[in-house]
């Protein structure tokens, strides 16, 4: 309930921790979540992706969220304005970027304000002061400052002179004012380095490669984040430093780096053409939170991948099923605005039966909507959006991570079946990022492909009895000259045709190749009790917080069960036995209900709905309270 | 890819698939047709390494007569579908087939980005001023007033202009041809497969049942030779039946003059010039509208720029030079990485 | 099994229904059903859409299906070709076009052989001799020709020299041979007709309007259609003629015409405009089979209409909402692969909480698929298509005429909830027809609109307390200037408003209000038995297919009550009520189980599904021998 | 509707809305949104009889900075939007607000639309060449080789030209002027409200964070005079610090002169002229490049044209003049109806 008082005078009681250990031994804390806040032009996505990457390359579990405003730059100093980068790291099984913030940094009175609800009792503020004047207050409806009322109180407060410290650092260099203010993030990170204990060489490193050609930007930024480490170290407000404890279980041997969900995909699709010797095509147009993979795609030209920015998301993905037609493994990539206007082209895609993987990053909606929050709402859409039967496979990637997985399957699947794959990723993972094991190739699954040539028996249409997947015969081949259209297609020979039987027979057709998917399923894992009487169930990006609430009340000695659905269409062949073996099933998603209404139709399950539609991923909490109440109810 | 094995000659039937033609009888499409196929033999192009892309219409319906490589698309988006083909296999022969509704109205957007990137692709609008797979509405073509079923008091909104546009847009081949004139079809789609970049043809369709006429003033072969103007590059603008009338530049404008009765000498002729990297000429030319003036046809421009695809590939190239080539492991490993030792 | 002669020798047993009554005395029946079909170029619909006429006008039930191709005009005398025209007609409770034929009357035999699988056996067939040449047998593999060999053994054939006689008549006009080509039609009209004593009057009347400025071909079309009545009355080749039982039950009083869906929903579109006294937007691009109501609307501008063909589906929808933000009754009108191109303007549509009306006329599919056939795969397009939670209200037509209720409810409820509306519709009920007695306006609904003006109290987001509408304030109201936009709008006041809490309430809000749209819906009536153990689910143009099967099995004592739903989204409160009260459920649809799929969600019902997805509505047949295995067990 | 109660004057701030700018802090648009303010206010617009469509980018949230009616619609459709407003309501000034990824990129087929169509709108384009929100992608107006998010080897695809597309697509109002000059921003858009008939004016806009300076060279005080030149109808073409430089027509095309060194005459100098119903000058001029040229700014051009709502509304008037008014029951009773008596 102390104030903490300015560094400038030298505490009597400041220990953030404990008042009695003011030693130089940093103290040992497990999971621990941390989040900074500014103004949109403050950098806080860099330094919080800076200090996640230190963290994950010192050894740590961490995994992260970014939040930012719909806008390039709301006003300065507004809550609009704010942006928030959040992670949580600790020694290992880290799932989620956190729930409740063990240390806020805010570099203004915005971020303070719409930040604070997020800080846990008794937490650590760390507080830019210099932005605490009356008129940045008053913007955001401070009365008074809070730093020097008791608005903070319960709060661990240790307002720091963040922009004129930077200022006195760099005034040797004779900067200009905005690289001043650009080095402020840098300022904080080494302040935060030397809190959490954490080395500056990689940063260092990181600066030198960025800024390569501008020797004056790394100086600058160099001295600001050792200016913010020395702070730490040379002055007496912080009584403790920290260190996140080792280990416990071994980590699986490997290299590792720490990604993006985007950069996973991107890399996981890369992958898979290389090592299915074709030729990477992404048809795409910009669009928030999905734009990255373009830009990651196109960074890597040499595989070749050739990426085409297209005039619009039609474009985009006809471009992407005509590379498809001629031999292209093609992708196109959007998020829910971009896929409402794909929809005609993906029933193309259906019905002249090529592959096609179809990544729909998921934002807030609907229509435009909350362009930089998660939303897991566009299930539906993936399932049901098109006119007509219409099919196809849809995978939902759980991880920044996992991304990568859900990608090499994406793949595999659509060259398989020759049908396209939709992958649904989210803001969350897309921008979240987490520490990977780089696998080895040969923890791949194959990824074979071999374009039919036989021109003595060729039949467009002609499937494979087990799959049910039609020949794909490229153009350039000599003698399997053919035409493929949207135009109901004749059973075998693939002409026109709109007879009643041959119609009824290929909506069959589609609707059994995408069944049959289940035998590429493995079987589902369960996780915690699997005698337990409550299971949880849930699909995407919720993983992290599922599986973590689910330790949680295990450790709780509280009986509960989760799978977690990568393949949503078609469903694991087993999930209906699963569910059966359940007395309650609690369906956990960012909608309103939408994988649940799936599986109530299918196994008419009276299952519950945990749902929240609020543009910010599910806490743990959130789903530890309702099993504990569905476990005691 | 397999490669071809040596070819026999090939001859127009040998590119005539055997689905049934469903067009009506005495629409100008199967005129077009058999031209599309003369070319291809006359440029004896193998058959695999030619592919038709369409939308949706009955022009669209095209690529299923053609024994090739065939997409009949969803409507106005064959351009898209062209530029992927085109991106993933360079050497094949992209030809895309559209018709007014398909490639001006709900295509319109896609037709100018294609030609502004100018991939090397054949574009070949079946202009007859009309929705004819739909049963006669109002197209982008159709002229201010015209009664159809969508605009039984007559048509308001003004008409797009195809070649105006297309030249606009940067095309680097526009051409246009009736489409009673199967000599010159072949001809001009003869030229747009060698040129480099894109092209874009406009034929003159007449659809017999929903709009029967439109071009008759222009496209009868009566007419042909009073209504029409053959362009040439390089030589004089002349038409009539004697070749005795032609244009002439006044000022900006271009006039008709009859070189007996005004007594103006060929020499005082607009020389066509399908070359000049300024399009003006072109644009105004294209911008005549019959009965004012007699309405041009064949190359109005025809100039080199840089292809599409060859870029694309060339800075493909280039990355892998400068940065390496492929190599997964590589690329995963890039960037900061630690190591976990077991 | 006897085959008729050529109508030259006069045959010596040839009564076509019983063969010692050869009287003048038409004989009576029941529900006949007759088709129609011949090349593309035959005028089969023409005929077809003649004959039901004057049937309906000569106070008969009709209901008719138009069948054609997807080309303009397919190959002469291809099966791809043929054009065909059902209709059944009864003294009254015609519910659909029939299932098996009584009467095939064929132009040539490429429609002999593609309709005979239709026809009853012992069937009446009325052939074109004249076709039946050896080049046109061989076009559609005859190797023989049917008239002359046994293949029509089971019918009763009459052929008739329609071509010849047709030209004989008109050989005094001189007219050339097209016309003649062009009056054939009218000659089996008249034929037709003598077979079934129904006036030539309101057909000469009809040519008459139609042709009005060309006395030539009003001249050749009369003769034709003469010729072919004396024709059936002057020689020995029908031995019976038949007259349509007198009706029982008195139909109610009133005004009559006959019409198509589409007609039926342009009228209501406009007669609800009218009402509301607003101005009537359509914004649309032609697609079959919807291009029909651009048509008809284009028609009256005079109310005024005002029909915009825009450039595609995405600008007809977009220019639709600009009309409804300026305070007209919008209205959009489109098939399949144009609602997929709607969908992301859809959204917007739901996200500004707008009235709009959005007409989808289903057709096969999925992608271009059957253009011109019907089917009802379109529902869960239009629940789920969009991306993010975004529901709205459904409607469901179920016949032909009953898209002119469907579309005044559309119209009332879009009012009143401030949300857009869609239609669903098909092929089937859109060019099939049948008779309709004309409302009087005071049976019709009120509807009654005002814009909000008080400038004093306006908020754009301030809901009505009951139906949660906002206000409709459009531009040109002095002091009600406001923003409208995709972005997630504040409560209230309808600024943009990125936040958790307010998302989700907005996510809620229009959530409810939809639901709230159950006070608006009529309990259900059930049909048949309704204390049965099986009950029959259905909706859309399915409607007449069950209600007659329903009827039928009740007639044979077979226990069964059926309830069709016009309202989908929302579902009725009553819905789930009832399915409870019934041991099996049956729901009927032509898709693979989307209404099915619903249903069972929502009501964890264990409903079973007949389902058709081939392009043709539901045969009676089909339903009432589900239900006898149903009730058997 | 109500009618507007008696006005009192109107001032800039009137028409500025209480919701904050979210642009940053040095971007173009700023001054746009300012000189567009100043517009209104000298046109003394009833704040509700205005209304602003705009598409989705960071110049599209335009609408909620002004306080008339507005509408953030979906990205690149704005147009269709507006259309469908205008149809309803002739009477109000409708404005579309867009950048040149909204208009150009995947709205060009509705823009290309709205113009032939001729209704009475005003598109303001705000060209910055670059994708603004989605942070930095290339945009069709972007220069060949540009290295952008999306381009880091740089572009390959072939530019777009706002104003030969515009002035193609029939547009009869078309201006240029960068966003630097404001007092020409608010007399080019007095201009474009009292033009009957589409406006379409491109403003050279800077994007400082993702594209800073792309149109310095042009834009930038110290360099307009040498840089552009501004078109004014029925003038001079003259440019240069003391007005010195100037274009004269050659053959067909456009050269610079200096008329002190090259002793050329102001009389020989081209004159502008706006208002020919022959575009090609206009055509001309839009397509001069800077360095070749001097930029030129101002109005392009200028006609009379049918207005595509007037034609519409005229054309409901007539049908009901000719066929009766507005009756449900004759509708309905219309056609072969039939009694069934009691
Ligand atoms: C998305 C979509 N909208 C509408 C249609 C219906 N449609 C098919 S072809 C066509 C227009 C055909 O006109 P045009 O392109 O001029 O070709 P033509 O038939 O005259 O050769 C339309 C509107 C469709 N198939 N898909
Ligand atoms: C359907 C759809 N696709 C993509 C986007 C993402 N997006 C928003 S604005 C924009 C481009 C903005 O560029 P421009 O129109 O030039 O506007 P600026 O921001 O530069 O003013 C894009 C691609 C979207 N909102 N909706
Ligand atoms: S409708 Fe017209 S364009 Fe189509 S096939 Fe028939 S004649 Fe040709
Ligand atoms: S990103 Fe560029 S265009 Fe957008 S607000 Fe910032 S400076 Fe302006
Ligand atoms: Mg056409
Ligand atoms: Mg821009």
């Amino acid at each position: 309930m102390q104030k903490e008082v300015s560094a400038d005078k030298a505490p009597d009681k400041s220990s953030p921790i404990d008042e009695d250990r003011r030693s130089n031994a940093p103290e040992e804390l497990d999971i621990t979540t941390i989040r900074f806040a500014g103004d949109s032009g403050d950098g806080m996505q860099l330094l919080g992706t800076r200090f996640a990457n230190t963290s994950a390359v010192f050894g740590k579990d961490v995994m992260t969220l970014a939040e930012y405003p719909a806008e390039i730059r709301a006003p300065a100093g507004t809550i609009a304005g704010v942006s928030g980068f959040q992670l949580s790291m600790g020694p290992q099984d880290i799932y989620t970027a956190g729930d409740m913030v063990d240390v806020l940094v805010v570099m203004n009175p915005a971020a303070l304000k719409s930040n604070l609800e997020h800080v846990k009792e008794d937490g650590i503020l760390i507080v830019n002061e210099d932005t605490f004047t009356a008129k940045n207050l008053k913007k955001v409806g401070y009365d008074e400052n809070p730093l020097e009322n008791h608005a903070l109180a319960g709060y661990r407060v240790f307002p720091v002179g963040i922009s004129r410290l930077t200022a006195l650092a760099l005034e040797p260099l004779g900067v200009e004012r905005e690289q001043v203010n650009k080095s402020k993030n840098l300022f904080a990170l080494g302040l935060i380095c030397w809190l959490f204990n954490m080395p500056l060489d990689n940063t260092l490193n990181w600066l030198k490669t960025k800024f390569g050609k501008k020797p004056d930007v790394i100086k600058a930024n160099t001295e600001a984040l050792i200016a913010g480490n020395k702070y730490g170290d040379s002055n007496q407000l912080f009584a403790t430093s920290y260190v996140i404890k080792k280990r416990e279980k071994q980590k699986q041997p490997g290299t590792y780096r720490y990604l993006n969900g985007n950069s996973a995909l991107s890399m996981g699709l890369i992958t898979a053409a290389n090592r299915a010797d074709l030729h990477l095509f992404l048809g795409s147009y910009p669009i928030t939170p999905a734009s990255d993979i373009l830009h990651e795609l196109s960074r890597h030209k040499e595989f070749p991948v050739t990426t085409f920015q297209a005039e619009d998301e039609i474009a985009a993905i006809g471009a992407a099923i005509g590379a498809s037609f001629s031999g292209s493994l093609a992708v196109t990539s959007t998020s829910g605005p971009g896929m409402a206007l794909k929809t005609e082209f993906i029933g193309l895609a259906v019905s002249i039966e090529l592959p096609l993987v179809i990544i729909n990053v998921q934002r807030g909606g609907p229509s435009t909507g909350l362009p930089t929050k998660m939303e897991q709402s566009d299930l539906f859409q993936a399932l049901w959006s098109r006119p007509g039967e219409c099919p196809l496979i849809i995978l939902a990637a759980n991880s920044p991570k996992d991304c990568f997985d859900t990608a090499i399957e994406a793949c595999r699947l659509t060259l398989k079946y020759m049908t396209p794959v939709i992958i649904l990723s989210d803001g969350y993972i897309a921008n979240g990022s987490e520490a990977w094991r780089i696998p080895s190739m040969d923890d791949l699954p194959e990824m074979k492909n071999e374009f039919y040539t036989n021109a003595k028996k060729f039949h467009p249409y002609q499937r494979d009895s087990k799959t049910l997947a039609r020949p794909w015969a490229i153009p350039g081949t000599p003698g399997l000259e053919h035409r493929v259209g949207g135009l109901e297609k004749e059973d075998i020979t693939g002409g026109v045709d709109q007879s009643a039987d041959n119609h009824a027979k290929m909506v069959h057709f589609r609707a059994e190749k995408v069944a049959r998917v289940v035998a590429d399923i493995p079987p589902l894992e369960i996780e915690g009790d699997k005698d337990a009487d409550l299971l949880v169930v849930g699909w995407g990006s919720s993983y992290g917080a599922i599986t973590r609430a689910v330790m949680n009340a295990t450790d709780d000695n509280v009986s509960v069960a989760s799978v977690h659905l990568r393949h949503l269409s078609p469903l694991p062949q087993d999930l209906g036995d699963i569910l059966k073996r359940y007395k309650n099933v609690l369906i956990v998603e960012n909608n309103l209900g939408q994988l649940w209404t799936l599986l109530r139709s299918i196994y008419l399950v009276d299952a519950k709905l945990l749902s929240k539609v609020n543009g910010v991923p599910f806490k743990i909490s959130e789903i530890e309270s309702k099993i504990h109440e569905m476990v005691k109810g | 890819m397999a490669e071809a094995i040596e070819q026999k000659e090939l001859v127009r039937k040998d590119y005539v698939s055997d689905v049934e033609v469903r067009w009506c009888v005495g629409c100008g499409d199967y005129g077009i047709l058999k031209s599309f196929t003369v070319a291809m033999a006359k440029l004896q192009l193998p058959k695999e390494k030619v592919c038709i892309v369409s939308g949706i219409g009955c022009s669209s319906r095209f690529p299923y007569y053609v024994d090739t490589y065939g997409f009949h698309s969803v409507h106005g988006r064959a351009p898209a579908v062209a530029t992927g083909i085109k991106l993933t296999q360079p050497d094949l022969s992209v030809w895309v087939i559209t018709g007014d509704g398909d490639a001006l109205s709900i295509g319109g957007n896609h037709f100018i980005h294609m030609l502004r990137r100018n991939p090397d692709i054949n574009m070949i609008l079946f202009n007859n001023q009309i929705y004819g797979l739909t049963k006669g509405q109002a197209s982008p073509t159709s002229p201010i007033g015209k009664i159809t079923k969508s605009t039984p008091f007559g048509l308001i909104d003004g008409p797009m202009h195809p070649l105006p546009m297309a030249l606009t847009a940067g095309a680097t081949f526009v051409a246009r041809v009736p489409d009673t004139d199967g000599a010159m079809i072949t001809d001009i789609l003869m030229q747009a497969h060698k040129h480099k970049g894109v092209a874009f043809v406009e034929i003159l369709q007449n659809c017999n049942i929903f709009n029967d006429g439109a071009w008759f003033p222009i496209a009868k072969k009566a007419n042909r030779a009073e209504n029409s103007i053959v362009l040439k590059h390089g030589e004089p603008m002349t038409f009539g039946a004697d070749n005795t009338k032609g244009f002439r530049l006044n000022g900006m404008n271009i006039e008709v003059v009859d070189m007996e009765k005004d007594g103006v000498d060929i020499s005082e002729l607009l020389v066509h010039d399908a070359q000049s990297q300024d399009a003006t000429l072109a644009f105004k030319l294209a911008n005549l509208a019959h009965p004012e003036f007699p309405y041009p046809v064949g190359v109005f421009r025809q100039v080199e720029a840089p292809v599409y695809e060859s870029g694309v590939r060339k800075q493909e190239h280039e990355v892998a030079e400068k940065f390496g080539n492929a190599d997964v492991e590589k690329m995963l490993h890039s960037g900061e990485t630690w190591q976990v030792e077991a």
